[in-house]
């Protein structure tokens, strides 16, 4: 049992930040250190490559780089977004509509605007994790102001049909916000065809550093400001910006962009790889997830009669570094809501196990997970008194 | 996250397995809520002198199962009666906040156990 | 007119990243990079060291680890105090005090909150910049549930009663946030003597990094939540932990505090020398702020007859970098609202500049500003139709 | 920020100063406001043969005046008022958007000064 081996198959959770986006980042820590909203000279060399930075992030999307703002992350993008175009339409409609298995950093929000008086309309998904066009359609109604749908969900790696909701958003005026946190970088994004309005991203999904993220938000977009102070950002989002951040996130979406569909087919290589071999060796095993349309990088199961906290950390001793949607690894008492709302059972939802791969992974490292994840999952099946039952 | 003590016997959890003829077996706890824990006790003259458990849940599930088996072995059921999820707890060097609740259900289980054996025994 | 020289007396704007700093933080870009919040080993590596750095930012200030929060900077930690302390005790009132020399990311945050059916009081200051007590007192009512005062202004460098402050909103049960923003790393503070509820503190204004920031918030404060989403800091901000920032923070204050009498004198002791220079130099001028009650890197004057902007543009053409309050270096109309609110008139406040010294400010820098600051201000009153009426 | 053209016309502005016994002066903006341009022209024959500034403003204020008083220096009367801020930005490369005020300005203070010499003509 030694942890000499290591082993990160968590690339959905959180990425290292690349060299190359790192040694970009490093002078404006010490040398270019200016507050890019200064005229002199130290503030002027600094502004430069906050432009570069938008202008790289733009492109990424099918973006205009005015149309990029910078935030602290994910989670600020999704609040802004939600609540900011919330209150900017006010007058227009209460009304909101999102999905079950949306991110907390979605839910929690459209929670808060619910006391606040807004009405919202969760719907739900197919046992694939797969919003229906139809069920967008009828959720419609003349209050509705705003549809935020993620565009791929970090659990099972679902892609819903994002072009088909952008189109039907605009054929009824409402506006489209897509979390877009765990497709930037795994997925070809084009807002424009794909008629986005709004759209989050974080940098330190894609080999950008912690911290760090942006929203889009198309010219024309009513939007009030979330974060109020100075003008930065256009006067849109106040405080004094993350430089190093900026310039890594404009690096690192550079880099994913470039080499989006050589990683995506080599990622998808490996992934298959896994699914297959976790299928075919470990009875009792659910992929959970859509089939096809899913996320490169996510191999999401359910093991039944076991729980996912004791198997990531047995996992863990043998050098592997997963996730789960236990409730154990939470601390709360549910398992994760997005495994309920595909239709599993608690016990079912309490035995999943996300592995999703990133750029270091290889064959080996499969191969590794393949060799020791049929042997624990064994070893806590022989534990587990619901098991007895089966073999019985 | 977890002290060395859990991870001890996390990974190497005593008495694991069940006991056939059991003279008392108690389960606490349900797949709903991610924990079950089972009990299985062989009890001559009073005396504890084996316990196996099986356990579905989390790592301090795990844990606190083996420890509290450990606790219990060897105990007359008067003694094992007094085990109290607090002793888990603290035999494991502690336990995370949110996993308390662990060392509830151990403690149930143990309890849960005698008392089919008892129960057992009147039947008699 | 060489730009070889280049002297940066910007640092209230923002500092570099001390090299001691950047070095603690760089393993956690590329070697600790797990997410704090995964149960695997690459996880829990990160979480110690975010549990340090919160130990040293409560060290600094007098607080427990655990009422010290990681934000994004300073602005949201401001937005978050009051917005969030608002919206929590909206049923006990809807009156908020502060003042009209404060941040814009409290006034515009203020602001919004009366859009939103709060009532918010701006009191005024003295000539030096000084909120007066018995002001505070006479404003409070019983609708009043929050007073919100900057600790030292970043324009003037004035430092507030904070202490008496404090003992005030103690005594009539009213939370009291402080905005600490310039002071933290400056002055010594302890919020549990000086009775500081909230207290707002960003890490780029004291050598640390830029988008990092804590709110400390006293136990037992009501405050709801303003990033909603994961359960990160014990589930009142939302968002992936910024680990470098974070990290970063925390070893930047804990230098900061380690030789803050020792800083604070070196420093005090140039800024009273470039002061005495400049206003024994220069006719017309004066010093705005407090003559003693000031941060100690701060000088903050106002040439009569000339324009801000042309005065920074004329110091950084000799390498040089300062600040002004000016009208045109932010872009609107209106000279800085602080300038305004200790008395001076228009055309006066125009004419602003701040230089703010720091730990790389030498007497030579001094001098160097000495020799070459009352020839440009010359030049440009020469220029001025303004100064011919008085020379006439 | 400013165009490199900006930056040599507000280091090195031309046509800096006062004229004695000008032609024709005007004087625009505000000290409120933080801009005052004012412009002495020196005429002959119809012909701007001498023109100087004096400015207090930022670092567009006192570029626009520079290049204006270049542009309109040794034109008529008449050419002299065809002068518009986009000529005044364009001679300068452009000017951030909240400084296109500044070339209002100087568009306006020539025009002023122009106004005062005919002015100053009629009442001969
Ligand atoms: C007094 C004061 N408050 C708040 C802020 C905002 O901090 P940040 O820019 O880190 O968001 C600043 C600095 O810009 C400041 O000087
Ligand atoms: C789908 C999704 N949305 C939002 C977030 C939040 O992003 P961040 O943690 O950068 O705030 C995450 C990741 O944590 C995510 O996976």
């Amino acid at each position: 049992m030694s942890t000499a081996k290591r082993i990160y198959m968590d690339h959905a959770a959180t990425t290292y930040t690349h060299r190359e986006v790192l040694q970009e980042m490093l002078p404006f820590f010490t040398d270019y250190y200016g507050n890019p909203s200064s005229i002199h000279q130290f503030g002027r060399e600094v502004k430069k490559n906050i432009d570069i930075a938008r202008e790289r992030v733009a492109k990424a999307i099918g973006a205009l780089p005015e149309e990029i703002y910078f935030t602290a992350g994910g989670s600020e993008a999704d609040n802004w977004a939600i609540k900011g175009s919330a209150y900017a339409n006010r007058k227009k409609g209460n009304h909101i509509i999102t999905s079950v298995i949306e991110h907390h950093a979605v839910l929690h929000t459209c929670e808060y605007l619910e006391k606040e008086g807004f009405e919202v309309t969760y719907l739900p998904v197919d046992r694939f994790g797969m919003v229906s066009v139809e069920d967008v359609r009828n959720a419609i109604t003349d209050k509705t102001i705003l549809i935020t749908l993620m565009y791929a969900n970090n659990e099972i790696g679902t892609i819903q049909p994002i072009e088909e909701i952008g189109r039907l958003a605009k054929e009824k005026g409402i506006y489209f916000h897509t979390d877009a946190v765990q497709a930037v970088g795994s997925v070809k994004i084009d807002v424009k065809q794909q008629n986005i309005d709004m759209l989050s991203l974080s940098a330190h999904k894609f080999y950008g550093p912690k911290g760090i993220g942006a929203l889009y938000v198309r010219k024309g977009v009513k939007l009030i400001s979330f974060l109020h102070g100075g003008a930065q950002e256009r006067g849109r989002r106040a405080g004094t910006e993350n430089v190093p951040g900026i310039v890594g996130l404009g690096k690192a979406i550079e880099l994913a962009s470039g080499k989006l569909d050589e990683s995506v087919a080599r990622i998808t290589g490996l992934r298959d790889k896994l699914v297959q071999g976790v299928m075919e060796n470990i009875p009792y095993t659910r992929l959970n997830g859509h089939p096809e349309k899913r996320l490169a990088n996510n191999a999401s199961f359910c093991f039944e009669y076991i729980e996912g906290e004791s198997l990531l950390l047995n996992l863990d001793l043998k050098g592997v570094a997963g996730s789960s949607g236990s409730a154990c690894t939470s601390g709360s008492l549910d398992p994760s809501h997005v495994l309920l709302a595909i239709g599993l059972p608690h016990e079912i939802a309490h035995g999943s196990l996300r592995l999703s791969l990133g750029e270091i992974n290889t064959e080996a490292d499969v191969d590794y997970v393949l060799q020791i994840l049929p042997e624990i999952v064994d070893k806590l099946r022989q534990m587990s008194p619901l098991y007895e039952k089966v073999k019985g | 996250m977890y002290s060395e003590k859990v991870m001890e016997h996390f990974s190497n959890p005593r008495n694991v397995g069940e006991l056939e003829n059991a003279d008392g077996v108690g389960e606490v706890g349900n797949a709903h809520c991610g924990d079950i824990m089972k009990i299985y006790l062989k009890v001559e003259n009073d005396v504890i002198v084996d316990v196996r458990f099986k356990t579905f849940g989390c790592g301090a599930a795990i844990a606190t199962s083996s420890i509290a088996t450990e606790m219990i072995k060897g105990k007359t059921i008067d003694e094992a009666l007094q085990l109290t999820n607090k002793a888990v707890v603290e035999a494991l060097d502690g336990l995370p906040a949110p996993k308390v609740h662990c060392s509830v259900l151990a403690e149930e289980a143990v309890k849960a156990a005698i008392e089919d054996y008892k129960n057992k025994q009147s039947k008699k």
